[in-house]
């Protein structure tokens, strides 16, 4: 049996738990909200914390402790499906592009920068003249998105993993594509991956903020905290705290995440596993 | 000579390469364009006028529009081959709006990498080299404010604190360096520090994880051995040999500051070519934002093309011998 | 002339934290160094002699810690010394010569550079100065072609080129004491020769101290003036080097003594070092059935591997702009195995053995010639047909560590060839059966590989070679990081696995005693040419090519027995 | 005096084109440069401007002006040949006027002296004074025109206070004081700079922090703090209006019950108070500002805040339950989405449940002229005061989806009184003639107004002269350019 996670550094429980945290209320998020989250208090406008609203309100007056709790779960799905998506096509791309025939990993490299060179707000507005706005369709471009930017990563690190002598030694053992893949490339390659996944979900939120202004978003006036913090910054004098709210509770998520990525990226390393 | 000549092979056959992306590029947005909602004319004549069919009709004509869209499309790419990206809708030649914004951003993007190497590298190391440690803590969580709050908030932040409460840097705008270099850069400082504290954040974490990975490596344990100093060793040995994936991830963002920092140079007015693009593409300027993605496609195959070179520079091992 | 104690290690202990709690490697040991003299240290593989020495340089794994002891050094504690005392103290004072050379090299910068950069480390002169001082280092280790061996990267080089680039940057500013860590496991008789008379003489001229860690008993028998013999982390017996090999003192080491491959016939089964109940160590020899005939050399029967006409060029640059040139590391070699015998490759340190043995498993592709292999010529092999023909074909690589996945466990690592060909099937139990032929502990399965010793990783490359009882087995020096009485284990081990089920074995190896033990025929390589083929007694008894005769004279001598004289009865 | 004015605007102009409707921004730079035959005053009326004086004969069918010694750009003399160019550039049947079918009733120019222009008309218009004031009907040189008029890189070359310097795309176009501008004394300015701030809170933190003297747009959400200063200085103005257009061709929005039920379902001050954050004035009937013609102060409340009601006359259309429907606006503009969102809320409470269609502003504006809506929310204004703007919102006619009307709504009674409206000189006749209009098109409530928004200018403290002109006119605020000082 493997222990899967070093659980035992206080900081990693933490993070856990954070992570169930939101997980859990990306489930029941819409069930202890104390508000309607789309409840508009037209006297209640950009207000700071109260008993009544918590953590005060937006520019609605509608309460951003609900919104924060309901938005959880479109955030938290766009984010995890999107890298998802990136994560397994990025590194896909990556590992053709360094380990396959010369022409076809030079074939696949160039489409990898032709994608990274094809500006979001395109795909972004293709997307918005052929689907519906939602979760699927935003997941799904956000993941393209970010695809490349995992290839590059997948190829870079995989590149220098095939130049080492175990790699050889698995092709002297007869090895297959996919089980030197697999086994000798992937659990190498997977620390730079795991920082880039971090990195993604994070910036996968962030960018679902801004596929909003394009029509491509979670429609309004549903809540997600991209869309908050997007919103929000327009009201940085008047009601600081309204950024500040999403904005925390994204920072502590990434943190989260982040922390659970280091670990499982040290834990991987059997180099660095705490004995 | 031979080597020569094998180099300019080599690079020829990846500039040839280039151009054919460009051209599937220019392909791609030109479809996309077309199939995009939107009408220029219709902004062209003005948001609040109520253009008579013959107007409409006649702008078409003059622009082009008329066309069916493949003449349309050769047209373009026979111009575009012998370097015309054609005039902008508003009568202007393409190039001269992607002239005048290109510098800016390849300005304000070196600025901001250079703050983020400059910041995020250290970081990196000294998160690898306290693992596990209180400051490692303490980079990770301040590194995941860099991802995590967007660049627009931190640079809103920073005008309110440095630019409206304190007054020391102006808070947005671009002047020309021939004419007030001093304003120029300090001009610059702001978007620049904005931009590169978010990318920091990211080398930074890149740059433990890799580090991490060679730190655990037995020819460190040998260069320890021979009495070498433990700086030259992180800055130079190790360093050099983690140097891959943050040299990937450094490039990946100098490509994305080609024509991704759209919030930050709104928020510091900052005339670059995200802008260009993100007006083009709200104005369906279609040679403009043609013009600007070719543009910026450019840019990103030359950034990865020098990626790739140094990759083989940096690790010895990632040479290919051709034949 | 009576030297002073420069090194005093004092009852010293290390222990591995392991998640069963903590794992002792060295236990209590003291032994002290006085300059100008040399202290071989020999034991098992796995006895923590590595350990010990990294204890000595401050530079123990994260993993380690010291439970007691003092390692005194110019009078300071090395144990609790501040690190930048440590740092001037390293390389300069005391400098060591590590096991494994191509892990030890930084592998993104040149050789060269290396070399430049550890003598500007402790010595004031320019870089041209240190460049030239490097060039004569890299003559005096023996490198044939220095300037080259500079502009080198570590990969570009044989293993045994690496290790004299390591043994160059130790001794490059004449350090007081050198720990050298089995220095010479890559390097022919000759070019060893060389690098312990390049050792013993900074031990005359300037009267340095050398700990000279080996596995080969000749060697310490010619330069050692004292031996120390470590067992399972204890401290047997130190005594003077002529007096322990006349009259050894402990079980373990009479039994060592009497491991060696040069004490027995070719081809019979070695002694080995066992425990009994009792805890008795003794040598012995295990009798078993007598082996089917070997097939007759001068072939009628049709070789299993028939290499003609191979050739091989690297392409190297004079400097970064000049046009390449080719460099030949394999010329036009021909060889032919018969089944079920050994061909026992040996020749000069960098000259093609290495990339011979992957140009036959068409890891690299060859210029030129064919590679027959049952018949069938491998080269023409597509690439499916390629993987499967590696099934019944097998490497042991020269670098165990670099050719074990770190993030494989051993189990994993041992299995490969079964989850390859056989879909896993039963792998566990023949992990275990592998692991217990080749001499490692069950316990070691679950283990990764940076938890083991040189000689252990070696052992684990080993078993997973052997998984599958490949028909051809290619041994690039697999054996020279064990110590006698494991590597007597692994060696007949190979006899009985060559016996029972027919295989055969491509093996190099720059121990002339293990090839005179194990090889059916020689062949004799330098500078890419086979210069010398026959039978093995012939080549040994009559040795034709003047390489040869060189390589024949430089063998280290135990007393007046010359080992190979030695297996000739 | 003198000095160099620093001015936000809220966009690049698409083009200087004077004939070309660009929006505020481009509006505001061809006042600094171009004058008309009239323009409108700071005042609100019209101003003579090039034409020192005007005739408008009785049966209004015949407009003469007299040309005032102005001097172009380049030095040559304002003369009648030139109006006559301009104008004729407008009417072009295949040119891009943005106000070429409303001037289109001019059926003749006529120029007895280089100083004397007579517009002669198809039919009796009083608006085309109106039409004619606006910046797109600024008279450009006859010669500078002849070579220029398709060459949209040329310098323009107009007869206003400033002359242009250039235009470095993408950052600011810059004027310079005209010396030979035909107002004594004006302009004070030595040199403005129009520099272009697409984000409005980087418009708002370069005025905070004197990067720039003067910004247009301001947000609601900063009006308050911009007012109280210390440095800055709010000039506000109640302009545009936020309403919506319904299609009137398929159910439920063909039918005018519905349409009033929204009008009396919607609370205003949620709109205010969210999108707008409290700034701005509610409107219960339609959208005409106090002082213009048709407003009536009894029917400026003919609509209530009334859910009761509202159900009442959802019931009579045959939606009891409500019904499902899609709104268009447009993400760009937080304001347009928050009144969407507003109206969603509000209209939930009679039943009737929207789905948001939040596209970006050019998809927003082909939908628009497409008809490819349910209904829309619609923030506009009057382009003249004069009563006939109307015409633009209500009228059918041939041409039945526009961008700013509710597209096939085409009533014939509604049409006949514009038209009277337009040819009718008597002011007392008219406004008995638009008091007709607006009982008419509340009935039918084609378009439900909710309210009027501010349109504000902010300024440093120091700077003196512009002003922000009065309903309608904010847009044309840049006129007063000329009257700026800075200290
Ligand atoms: N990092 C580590 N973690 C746990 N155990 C280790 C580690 N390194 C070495 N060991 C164990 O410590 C023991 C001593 O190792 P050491 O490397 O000193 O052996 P050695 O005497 O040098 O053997 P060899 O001759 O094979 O090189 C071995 O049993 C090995 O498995
Ligand atoms: N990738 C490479 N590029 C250039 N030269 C190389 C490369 N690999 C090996 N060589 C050179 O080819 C020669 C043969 O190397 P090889 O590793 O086969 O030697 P070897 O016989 O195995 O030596 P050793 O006994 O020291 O291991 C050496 O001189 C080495 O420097
Ligand atoms: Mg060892
Ligand atoms: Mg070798």
């Amino acid at each position: 049996m493997k222990t899967f996670l070093p659980f035992r550094h206080p900081l990693v429980l933490v993070s856990l738990l954070v992570v169930t945290t939101v997980l859990g209320i990306a489930l029941v998020g819409p069930v202890i909200a104390p508000h309607d989250p789309l409840a508009i208090n037209q006297n209640a406008v950009n207000q700071a914390s109260s008993t009544q609203y918590l953590l005060g309100t937006d520019e609605f007056g509608r309460d951003i402790l609900s919104r924060l709790l309901v938005g959880i779960r479109p955030t938290i799905m766009v984010a995890v499906i999107s890298t998802l998506i990136a994560a397994v096509g990025g590194t896909a791309f990556g590992i053709i592009g360094a380990y396959s025939r010369p022409v076809m990993a030079f074939f696949v490299m160039r489409a990898v920068d032709i994608m990274l060179s094809f500006p979001a707000i395109l795909l972004a507005l293709l997307a918005v003249g052929f689907w519906r706005s939602g979760i699927a369709s935003l997941s799904v471009v956000i993941g393209i998105i970010f695809i490349p930017q995992f290839a590059r990563v997948a190829q870079s690190a995989t590149l220098q993993v095939i130049r080492q002598e175990f790699v050889e030694a698995e092709h002297a053992m007869g090895a297959r594509y996919l089980r030197v893949v697999f086994k000798a490339i992937l659990p190498n390659i997977l620390s730079p991956l795991v920082v880039q996944g971090t990195l993604t979900i994070a910036a996968a939120i962030l960018l679902e903020s801004g596929l909003s202004f394009l029509g491509l978003g979670i429609v309004p006036p549903e809540p997600s905290w991209g869309q908050m913090i997007g919103t929000a910054r327009g009201y940085l004098n008047q009601n600081p705290m309204y950024v500040v709210w999403p904005s925390v509770c994204l920072a502590f998520t990434v943190l989260a995440i982040n922390i659970l990525g280091d670990a499982l990226r040290d834990h991987l390393d059997p180099r660095l596993r705490e004995n | 000579m031979q080597t020569l000549s094998t180099f300019v092979i080599v690079v020829g056959a990846r500039l040839a390469t280039a151009l054919v992306q460009l051209w599937v590029i220019a392909t791609l947005v030109f479809s996309i364009m077309y199939i995009m909602p939107g009408d220029p004319v219709l902004l062209l004549l003005g948001p609040e006028s109520h253009p008579s069919p013959e107007a409409v009709a006649a702008m078409r004509q003059q622009l082009g529009l008329d066309q069916p869209v493949l003449s349309q499309y050769l047209k373009w790419l026979g111009n575009a081959a012998v370097g015309d990206l054609g005039k902008s809708l508003d009568g202007y030649p393409v190039i001269e709006y992607v002239t005048a914004s290109l510098p800016k951003t390849m300005e304000l993007a070196s600025a901001a990498i250079l703050v983020a190497a400059i910041m995020g590298v250290p970081v990196g190391i000294a998160a690898a080299l306290w693992r596990g440690r209180f400051l490692d803590g303490l980079l990770t969580s301040l590194s995941t404010l860099g991802i995590s709050v967007p660049v627009y908030i931190l640079g809103s932040l920073l005008i309110l604190l440095v630019s409206l409460k304190l007054g020391w840097l102006p808070s947005s705008g671009y002047t020309d360096i021939s004419r007030n270099a001093f304003l120029h850069f300090q001009k610059l400082t702001l978007p620049a520090v904005t931009l590169g504290l978010g990318l920091a954040a990211s080398i930074a974490r890149m740059t433990r994880s890799s580090m991490l990975e060679i730190l655990s490596r037995d020819f460190v344990r040998s260069l320890r051995a021979r009495g070498m100093r433990e700086r030259r060793v992180i800055w130079l040995h190790v360093l050099r040999n983690a140097a891959i994936p943050i040299v990937t991830i450094v490039g990946l963002q100098l490509g994305n500051l080609m024509g991704g920092t759209v919030l930050v140079e709104a928020l510091f007015n900052w005339p670059g070519l995200s802008t260009l693009l993100v007006t083009a593409v709200s104005n369906r300027n279609y040679p403009l934002v043609q013009g600007s993605i070719v543009t910026i496609a450019a840019l990103f195959i030359l950034i990865n093309l020098c990626v790739d070179i140094l990759y083989s520079l940096l690790d010895p091992r990632i040479r290919r011998k051709r034949a | 002339m009576p030297g002073r104690e420069i090194l005093k290690i004092d009852n010293l202990s290390v222990a591995f934290r392991t998640e069963a709690g903590l794992r002792p490697a060295v236990n209590g040991v003291s032994l002290s160094l006085v300059s100008g003299e040399i202290l071989g240290l020999v034991g098992e593989s796995g006895s923590g002699k590595t350990i010990l020495s990294l204890a000595a340089m401050g530079l123990l794994p994260q993993n380690a810690v010291v439970t007691s002891g003092r390692v005194e050094f110019a009078g300071a504690d090395l144990l609790t010394a501040r690190p930048d005392v440590l740092r001037k103290l390293r390389g300069k004072r005391i400098s060591m010569i590590f096991q494994d050379p191509m892990a030890s090299l930084d592998p993104v910068f040149r050789c060269g550079d290396q070399i430049v950069e550890a003598i500007l480390l402790h010595e004031r002169m320019t870089r041209r100065q240190a460049r030239e001082r490097a060039l004569e280092l890299l003559q005096k280790v023996g490198i044939a072609d220095p300037a080259r061996c500079l502009r080198s990267y570590p990969h570009e080089l044989s293993g045994g080129q690496c290790q004299r680039v390591m043994i160059a940057m130790a001794v490059a500013c004449k350090p007081d004491v050198i720990i050298a860590d089995e220095p010479t496991t890559a390097l022919d008789v000759t070019v060893q020769k060389q690098v312990l008379n390049l050792l013993r003489g900074l031990n005359r001229e300037i009267g340095a101290a050398i700990l000279l860690i080996t596995h080969d008993l000749g060697v310490i028998y010619e330069v050692a003036d004292r031996v120390a013999v470590i067992y399972h982390g204890d401290l047997m017996e130190e005594a003077a080097t002529a007096d322990l090999f006349a009259a050894p003192c402990s079980d373990y080491t009479k039994a060592l003594i009497a491991s060696m491959p040069s004490a027995s016939a070719p081809q019979s089964r070695l002694p080995v070092i066992t425990r009994d109940g009792s805890g008795m160590i003794s040598s012995a020899a295990e009798d078993r059935p007598a082996a089917k005939p070997k097939p007759a050399i001068n072939g009628a029967s049709e070789p299993l591997l028939h290499i003609r006409d191979l050739t091989k060029s690297y392409w190297v640059r004079e400097n970064a702009l000049a046009t390449p040139r080719a460099f030949r590391a394999v010329d036009n070699v021909s060889l032919a195995i018969p089944p079920r015998s050994t061909l026992g490759l040996v020749g000069e340190s960098g000259c093609g053995k290495s990339t011979l043995s992957r140009l036959v498993m068409r890891l690299i592709e060859p210029d030129d010639g064919a590679i027959e292999f049952d018949g069938r010529n491998l080269i023409s092999l597509g690439r499916e047909e390629m993987r499967a023909a590696r099934r019944d074909m097998a490497l042991v690589f020269q670098n165990p560590y670099g050719s074990l996945n770190p993030r494989q466990t051993v189990t994993d690592l041992v299995a490969a060839p079964i989850d390859i060909h056989q879909g896993g099937r039963d792998r566990e139990a023949a992990v275990a059966k592998l692991m217990d032929a080749v001499g490692l502990p069950r316990n070691a399965m679950k283990r990764y590989p940076h938890e083991f010793s040189g000689g252990q990783r070696q052992r684990i490359v080993i078993a997973r070679a052997l998984a599958l009882k490949p028909r051809l087995l290619i041994c690039d020096e697999a054996v020279s990081a064990l110590d006698v009485s494991v590597q007597a284990q692994v060696l007949n081990l190979l006899q009985d696995l060559q016996d029972e089920f027919d295989l055969t074995y491509l093996f190099i190896s720059h121990d002339m005693s293990v090839v005179r033990h194990v090889s059916d025929m020689i062949a004799v390589m330098q500078k890419g040419r086979i210069v010398e083929a026959g039978p093995a007694g012939e080549v040994f008894d009559n040795p034709k090519a003047e390489y040869t005769r060189t390589l024949l004279s430089a063998v280290p001598k135990i007393g007046n027995a010359d080992p190979i004289a030695l297996e000739a009865h | 005096a003198g000095g160099t004015l620093y001015f936000g605007l809220s966009a690049e102009p698409s083009t200087l084109d004077t004939i070309i409707q660009p929006g505020t921004a481009g509006r505001t730079v061809k006042l600094a440069m171009h004058r008309g035959l009239v323009n409108y005053g700071i005042d609100g009326k019209i101003s003579p401007e090039l034409a020192e004086s005007y005739e408008i004969s009785p049966d209004a069918k015949e407009y003469t002006f007299h040309l005032r010694d102005a001097k172009f750009h380049d030095g040559s003399p304002v003369t009648a040949a030139d109006v006559k160019a301009s104008l004729e550039r407008i009417l072009d049947p295949k040119g891009k006027g943005a106000f070429r079918n409303e001037l289109s009733i001019i059926s003749g120019i006529d120029t007895p002296d280089v100083k004397t222009v007579t517009l002669k008309l198809s039919q009796p218009s009083v608006s085309l004074m109106g039409y004619l004031a606006l910046p797109e009907s600024v008279i450009v040189p006859a010669a500078w025109l002849a070579k220029n008029a398709d060459n949209a890189t040329a310098s323009p070359i107009g007869a206003g206070p400033f002359q242009f310097v250039n235009w470095t795309r993408g950052r600011e176009i810059v004027v310079k004081k005209f010396p030979g501008y035909y107002k004594q004394g004006k302009p004070d300015l030595d040199e403005v700079h129009y520099v272009f701030y697409g984000d409005e809170n980087t418009r708002v933190n370069a005025l905070k922090s004197g990067d720039v003297d003067i910004i247009e747009y301001v947000p609601a959400k900063d009006a308050t703090a911009l007012e109280k200063g210390p440095d800055t200085k709010l000039l506000t103005m109640n302009g545009p209006f936020m309403g919506l257009q319904f299609n009137t061709k398929f159910e439920p929005f063909s039918k005018p019950e519905v349409r009033q039920a929204i009008a009396y379902a919607v609370d205003r001050s949620v709109i205010i108070n969210t999108a707008f954050n409290g700034l701005g004035t509610p409107i219960y009937g339609i959208a005409i500002p106090e002082g213009y013609m048709g407003y009536s102060a009894e029917k400026a409340n003919y609509f209530s805040h009334d859910i009761d009601k509202a159900k009442e006359l959802l019931k009579k259309a045959g939606y009891p339950n409500g019904f499902e429907a899609r709104l268009l606006a447009s993400s760009q503009y937080s304001f347009h989405q928050n009144t969407a969102i507003a109206i969603q809320s509000e209209l939930a409470k009679i039943g009737i449940k929207l789905t948001l269609d939040l596209p970006d502003w050019a998809s927003r504006m082909a939908k628009a002229n497409a008809g490819d809506y349910d209904f829309a929310v619609l923030g506009s204004l009057g382009e003249i005061t004069d009563a006939d703007w109307l015409s633009n919102y209500y009228y059918g006619g041939d041409k039945l989806v526009r961008t700013n009307n509710s597209p096939y709504f085409d009533d014939p009674q509604i049409n006949e009184i514009l038209d009277k409206g337009r040819a009718t000189v008597d002011s007392a006749e008219r406004e008995k003639i638009y008091g007709a209009f607006v009982d008419r098109a509340l009935e039918l409530s084609p378009l439900v107004f909710f309210m009027w928004r501010h349109q504000d200018y902010a300024v440093r403290t120091g700077v003196t002269g512009f002003t922000n002109m009065p309903g309608f006119l904010t847009f044309q605020s840049g006129f007063s350019i000329e009257n700026t000082k800075i200290e």
